[in-house]
């Protein structure tokens, strides 16, 4: 690998991504627009424009960086970015493989293990009710934070007005839905 | 007449209010919902966040399920499924490959057919002709329409409404007799997945919407989508300290708003599940 | 016998690279009908024409072929040195190899396989070449100027004052364009009107030049040197020549509340009306879609109050025609307006206005007198935010070309509004800031170093309005992307410069090219910037692409220079390669059979119907007739000839079929 | 068929086509070089003769190009092209000529990318049609051995 600082042409995830994504960094112009519209942005380390930036140089050390960040971990996806870009660069889509690519890697910022816990207590009632349970999302969510006092009013609250069901609603085919689990999640683990 | 109906798991749950309104508006002008048996989640941003593939075929089952039973038109009124499920059907036409990979995966045929509605095409197509004729207690109020993110965007995908300052929920609500006011958030993302995991910029985030809505005078806040609800109304207390000050406009789902006007029950419209109280 | 010299060129490397053309060479000298053939490495050169001319005269070539550049580039370089050698011009064909073989492959076999089939294909079709004359035809030496801004105005004064009649159409009601609108201009600030007027009255009033504002091109016929234009003169409702211009009129017009297109909407106007004080000519017209009389039936205040009795509500639109020698198309550009921006708010907030409308609110001629006073409430801005690239350097919005003049008018009306309001902020959004010109660089700099003005790197991505301030969202890229959020009293877009509404059709009218932005085509990027495709239509200006004053008056006064170097000459030599009919011996004369279905195809009316008569003055028969004066060599009517009895000089029968044989058939 | 190369003949107009192609060059843009072109004034001038004439002596596809509709040079000889085209289109189906072995587009003087992409995907899909022997049944020669490259 050379160590210039700029290696935009000879960059293994720049390469990645267009592949992946369709998103070729090259094409960003740094206008900003995406990070001024962004409703993250003041949250994140490295705001949307900069990680384009970042990822323009084609320079490792700053691509390990953009993944090891917290950006990509408090971007929601509200697609705010791409709606306005001038260029049409579907940052949502590259952020969603940076997430996946992070995991796989074990590189996610530390920041973000409520975020990636919440999601994967999401994906696990999935995985085996196929549905959304909430109690057991909160529970499985809490298991993995430690954050047992957090929400804690809220529950009976909702119990109250018949918006938490005791029971996970269990679909028949779960096998079905075990078996899309198997093939996508766990593939990635290998 | 019969649709096709994709609740999803919110409105099972912790949104069930938005699924008694959507059937009891249905039930009111004759539009029989019927469920897609043995539906899934459609994977909501969890997914996407995680795995790609997942993020698809979650979606393709539930389309491919549709098909199955015959379903030419379905309606989602919750606007994250509603994203999910037609970015999933674009990438899927987009993406031969992808069709044949996610098919594998899924062990189910997809052909693509099934017409995906939101809750106001679905509205607009079957309630909007003879509405203003039903409406016999006229929605008086000032309301701030709420768009959220996915009803909007991508807007090459969806292709609904304009993504800036739509205006499709604004004219249902003049229709029902309330004046939508102008204001600067519509579109504005109000924190949706953070909900849980960083409460705190929820309550920014929905914050700013709320004081514009209410700055704006409006009595009420209309929306689409039970995340946006639940940000808006269950994490109000979140909202309010972020202002440093108590908000207590209420927050209605459409279908509420609209079953009001034309006389429905309000236990039967489940207003009385909000959290924050609805006394308009 | 034919005996051809195939002359095949390297251009430096450009052909040379990937084509082997000493294999080209070599292979073409085993064509049958080649007697000489040859390599070099510039054919155009002075001594790779000697090369030619030599072979032409030593070898006794009957034919020859050039395997180098487009002939769109080279052709009359050729034919010239061939006649200059004693062959007919027109004995002589080119091979594309560089646009069409060296440039567009890699250096391959395959490359020079086609090189060597294209240098084939004209060597079998210059066998069936004919000698031919060039046609001569005569030269109208008027001029039609079509726009009168500031490129129109130059154009027309320096092709009168190079002693040539001038035909000056405006669609407006007055001269002036643009450069009428604006403020003071960069980077002197010297104003605009004081420097612009005294052009005009000077079109006004010169004795060469034939104004007529009010009026669009209607149709165009003819070439080079021999146009017929119709021009539709609109109808002004007024007898210009008893209006005295005094006014009364424009005064008592009862319909006030018309948006002055002048002042871009931020003035009123009457509906009959004088667009601007120093309008040329300063008569007013009467615009009749808001004019109460002509859409209610009831008024006629104005004619009542004419002195003069000058009004005329009966006029009709008038078409003048005229005999043309050359024209030049000054038609300018638009902006995007602001409803063009959703995230902008799509033109809702009034006072998000473009730059445009900045200049009619600095001008002191304008709706403020020249105060900075905001569209909605009148109040002077305390704080003011400039966009620059509103809809340019935007793909997603169809428009990815940058409008160029904009980073120069911004930091222009920056620093007017730090003059005109001390003690108010201003800032300018920025992506890069494109000050390439003459002290325009030191402009920008004074903008921020001495009037300071805050310039900001980054893109807005949301204006919306709230208490009465526009919300102004954006980001500085180089404060690591901080974002940045101004509550600013107005807003200016620098919208994208864009062709006029229109260009088009005019386009096609003319039958000049366009490219994809409807921005009128030069024929070539950089060597021919004012001319088009079409020989005698020249550009000048904007409406080429976004141009600032400077550049769009070299730019006039260029196209002024080639009318006058067209109008130097009395005659004009024209391309023989036109249609004819053939004729044959008595009794069969032509295998025309008088079907006249060309006449119906020729576009330039150039077919007649020719009777064939015995001594006696008996009609024999009635053949077609081409007029080689009107033919433009279009060919149609030779696809359409049932009996194969019109052919085209240039492109025979024999030709061609010769031409799709040889290529086939190696 | 992976090797097989098509013979391509363009017949194009003088004043966008032609000149859309230089631009081509002019602008570097690479294309497959299977493709010849024959200049003409107008594509008002094509004689579809010529098409078929092409096909009898080898052509594997051919591609007409002219000016965009209202853009030609001559006021109307594109129209023209267009109209004999559609009878052309009809007769060829009649008679047993493959047209999908014939492009006709549009490319202006300023579509230099344009016309790389249509050479290329004219050049693709005669690929895959392979080579035009059928035509020598059409009509009614004998099958001979062509050979291509």
């Amino acid at each position: 690998m050379s160590t210039d600082s700029h290696n935009s042409s000879l960059s293994k995830l720049g390469t990645e991504l267009l592949v992946q994504t369709g998103v070729k960094v090259t094409h960003c112009y740094q206008c900003g627009k995406c990070t001024a519209g962004c409703p993250l942005a003041e949250e994140m380390d490295y705001p949307p424009s900069l990680v384009m930036r970042m990822l323009q140089t084609g320079n490792p050390e700053l691509e390990e960086r953009v993944l090891r960040s917290f950006s990509i971990w408090v971007c929601l996806t509200c697609e705010m970015c791409f709606a306005r870009c001038p260029m049409s660069i579907d940052i949502p889509k590259m952020m969603d493989y940076l997430r996946e690519k992070a995991i796989k890697e074990k590189k996610a910022n530390p920041k973000a293990k409520e975020i990636i816990a919440f999601h994967k207590s999401f994906l696990d009632s999935i995985k085996y009710t196929g549905r959304l349970y909430e109690i057991g999302l909160f529970a499985g969510y809490k298991s993995r934070t430690l954050k047992i006092l957090d929400d804690l009013s809220l529950a009976p609250k909702m119990m109250k007005r018949g918006k938490l069901n005791i029971l996970p609603e269990m679909i028949h085919d779960r096998s079905g839905i075990a078996a899309i689990f198997r093939k996508t999640v766990k593939k990635n683990k290998n | 007449m019969t649709l096709g109906f994709y609740p999803g798991c919110s409105l099972k749950g912790s949104s069930r209010e938005y699924a008694e309104s959507v059937l009891a508006v249905a039930g009111a002008f004759d539009i029989f919902l019927e469920e897609i048996s043995d539906w899934n989640c459609c994977g909501a941003t969890a997914a996407h966040n995680i795995n790609r593939e997942l993020s698809v075929a979650l979606p393709a089952r539930i389309l491919s399920l549709a098909e199955k039973q015959g379903f030419e038109e379905i309606v989602v009124p919750c606007a994250a499924c509603f994203s999910r499920l037609t970015v999933t059907k674009h990438e899927l036409s987009a993406d031969p490959s992808l069709r044949e990979r996610i098919c594998e995966i899924n062990k189910m045929d997809y052909k693509g057919s099934v017409r995906i509605l939101n809750i106001i095409q679905m509205l607009d197509k079957y309630v909007t002709p003879s509405l203003e004729s039903r409406v016999t207690k006229p929605f008086d109020h000032k309301v701030a329409c709420y768009y959220g993110c996915y009803l909007v965007r991508p807007h090459e995908i969806l292709k609904f409404d304009r993504e800036e300052d739509p205006q499709s929920m604004d004219d249902l609500m003049l229709k029902i007799g309330a004046t939508p006011i102008d204001w600067a958030f519509k579109t504005e993302c109000c924190g949706a997945g953070l909900s849980v995991s960083r409460t705190r910029s929820v309550g920014r985030l929905s914050g700013k919407i709320i004081s514009d809505a209410v700055d704006r005078g409006a009595e009420a806040m209309v929306v689409v989508c039970p995340m946006c609800h639940s940000n808006l109304d269950m994490r109000r207390d979140a909202i309010n300290t972020f202002l440093g000050e108590k908000i207590g406009i209420p927050v209605l789902y459409v279908t509420q708003a609209i079953g009001l006007a034309v006389g429905i029950d309000r236990k039967a419209l489940a207003l009385q599940r909000h959290f924050v109280k609805v006394t308009i | 016998m034919s005996k051809i010299g195939v002359f095949v060129c390297h251009c430096g490397e450009n052909i040379s690279a990937t084509v082997d053309c000493a294999k080209v060479a070599e292979t073409a000298a085993k064509y049958e009908g080649v007697t000489f053939s040859v390599d070099y490495k510039y054919m155009c050169s002075d001594p790779g024409q000697s090369i030619i001319k030599n072979a032409i005269k030593e070898k006794g070539l009957t034919g020859v072929v050039v395997g180098s550049c487009s002939p769109r580039m080279h052709e009359p370089t050729f034919r010239k040195a061939c006649a200059e050698a004693g062959l007919n011009p027109y004995m002589c064909e080119m091979a594309n190899l560089r646009e069409h073989c060296s440039w567009v492959h890699e250096k391959a076999e395959s490359t020079t396989e086609k090189a060597i089939d294209l240098v084939r294909v004209l060597v079998e079709k210059v066998k069936y070449n004919q000698s031919l004359d060039a046609i001569k035809v005569p030269v109208t030496k008027t001029a039609l100027v079509i726009g009168g801004g500031i490129a129109g105005i130059q154009t027309s004064l320096d092709i009168a004052n190079a002693g040539h009649k001038v035909i000056l159409i405006e669609k407006d009601p007055s001269i002036g364009g643009h450069m009428s609108q604006l403020s003071e201009t960069f980077p002197t600030l010297d104003c605009s009107q004081c420097i612009l007027t005294p052009r005009m009255v000077e079109v006004a009033q010169h004795p060469n030049i034939t104004l007529y504002t009010y009026a669009e091109l209607e149709s165009l016929e003819g070439f080079i040197g021999n146009f017929k234009v119709k021009i539709r003169r609109k109808s002004k409702s007024i007898d210009e020549k008893l209006c005295t211009g005094c006014g009364m009129c424009t005064i008592k017009c009862p319909n006030k509340k018309i948006p002055s297109e002048f002042n871009e909407g931020l003035g009123k106007r009457t509906a009959i009306y004088v667009p601007f004080p120093q309008a040329v000519p300063n008569k007013p017209v009467i615009d009749r879609i808001n004019c109460t009389y002509y859409t209610k039936g009831k008024c006629r205040i104005c004619e009542k109050v004419c002195p003069t009795q000058a009004i005329r509500f009966d006029q009709e639109d008038q078409i003048v025609e005229a005999e043309i020698g050359a024209i030049v198309v000054a038609t300018g550009f638009a902006v995007k307006q602001p409803d063009f921006f959703p995230e902008y708010g799509y033109g809702k907030y009034a006072d998000v206005i473009t730059g445009l409308q900045f200049e009619r609110l600095a001008s002191a001629s304008g709706p403020t007198l020249g105060e900075i006073r905001r569209p909605s409430d009148g109040k002077i801005p305390e704080k003011i935010v400039f966009l620059s690239c509103a809809g340019s350097r935007d793909e997603a919005k169809g428009i990815p070309y940058c409008s160029k003049i904009c980073c120069m008018y911004i930091a222009k009306h920056a620093m007017l509004y730090q003059h005109k309001v001390h003690g108010g902020k201003s800032y300018v959004f920025y992506m890069d800031i494109r000050a390439g010109g003459k002290m325009y660089e030191e402009f920008v700099r004074r903008a921020i170093e001495d009037d300071g003005v805050n310039y900001i790197r980054g893109r807005v991505s949301r204006i919306y309005e709230k208490n009465g301030k526009l919300i102004v969202k954006g980001a500085d890229t180089l404060l690591n992307a901080m974002p940045v959020e101004i509550e600013a009293d107005m807003v200016v877009l620098a919208t994208a410069g864009i062709a006029n509404e229109g260009a088009e059709e005019l386009a096609q009218k003319l039958h000049v090219s366009y490219d994809s932005y409807h921005f009128f085509a030069e024929a070539h990027p950089k060597l021919k910037p004012v001319e088009t495709n079409t020989a005698g239509i020249f550009l000048a200006g904007a409406c080429q692409a976004p141009r600032d004053i400077p550049e769009s008056v070299a730019m006039a006064s260029g196209a002024a220079v080639k009318v006058a170097g067209l109008f130097s000459q009395d005659e004009l030599t024209r391309e023989p390669l036109i249609a004819f009919v053939n004729r044959q011996a008595p009794p069969v004369y032509s295998s025309c059979v008088g079907c006249f279905l060309c006449v119906s195809a020729c576009p330039y009316q150039a077919i007649e119907k020719e009777e064939i008569k015995n001594r006696n003055g008996e009609v024999l028969k009635t053949v077609a007739r081409v007029n080689p004066g009107l033919c433009q060599g279009c060919g149609t009517c030779v696809a359409f000839c049932r009996t194969k009895s019109i052919d085209i000089q240039g492109y025979t029968h024999e030709q061609v079929y010769s031409e799709v044989m040889a290529l086939l058939n190696d | 068929m992976e090797d097989f190369e098509p013979k391509i003949v363009a017949f194009v107009c003088n004043w966008c086509t032609y000149a859309g192609a230089d631009l081509t060059g002019t602008s570097r843009i690479k294309y497959a070089s299977n493709v010849r072109i024959i200049r003409f004034p107008c594509t008002g001038r094509i004689d579809y003769m010529l098409l078929i004439k092409a096909f009898d002596e080898g052509a594997d596809g051919i591609i007409v190009s002219g000016c965009h509709p209202n853009d030609c040079h001559y006021t109307s000889g594109n129209f023209h092209a267009r109209r004999r085209w559609i009878m052309f289109r009809a007769l060829c189906n009649f008679v047993g000529i493959d047209i999908r072995r014939i492009k006709f587009s549009w490319v202006s003087a300023a579509e230099g990318a344009k016309w790389a992409d249509i050479v290329n995907s004219t050049v693709s899909s005669i690929r895959e049609l392979g080579p035009y022997d059928e035509y020598k049944k059409v009509a009614g020669r004998p099958v001979k051995e062509v050979a291509h490259g």
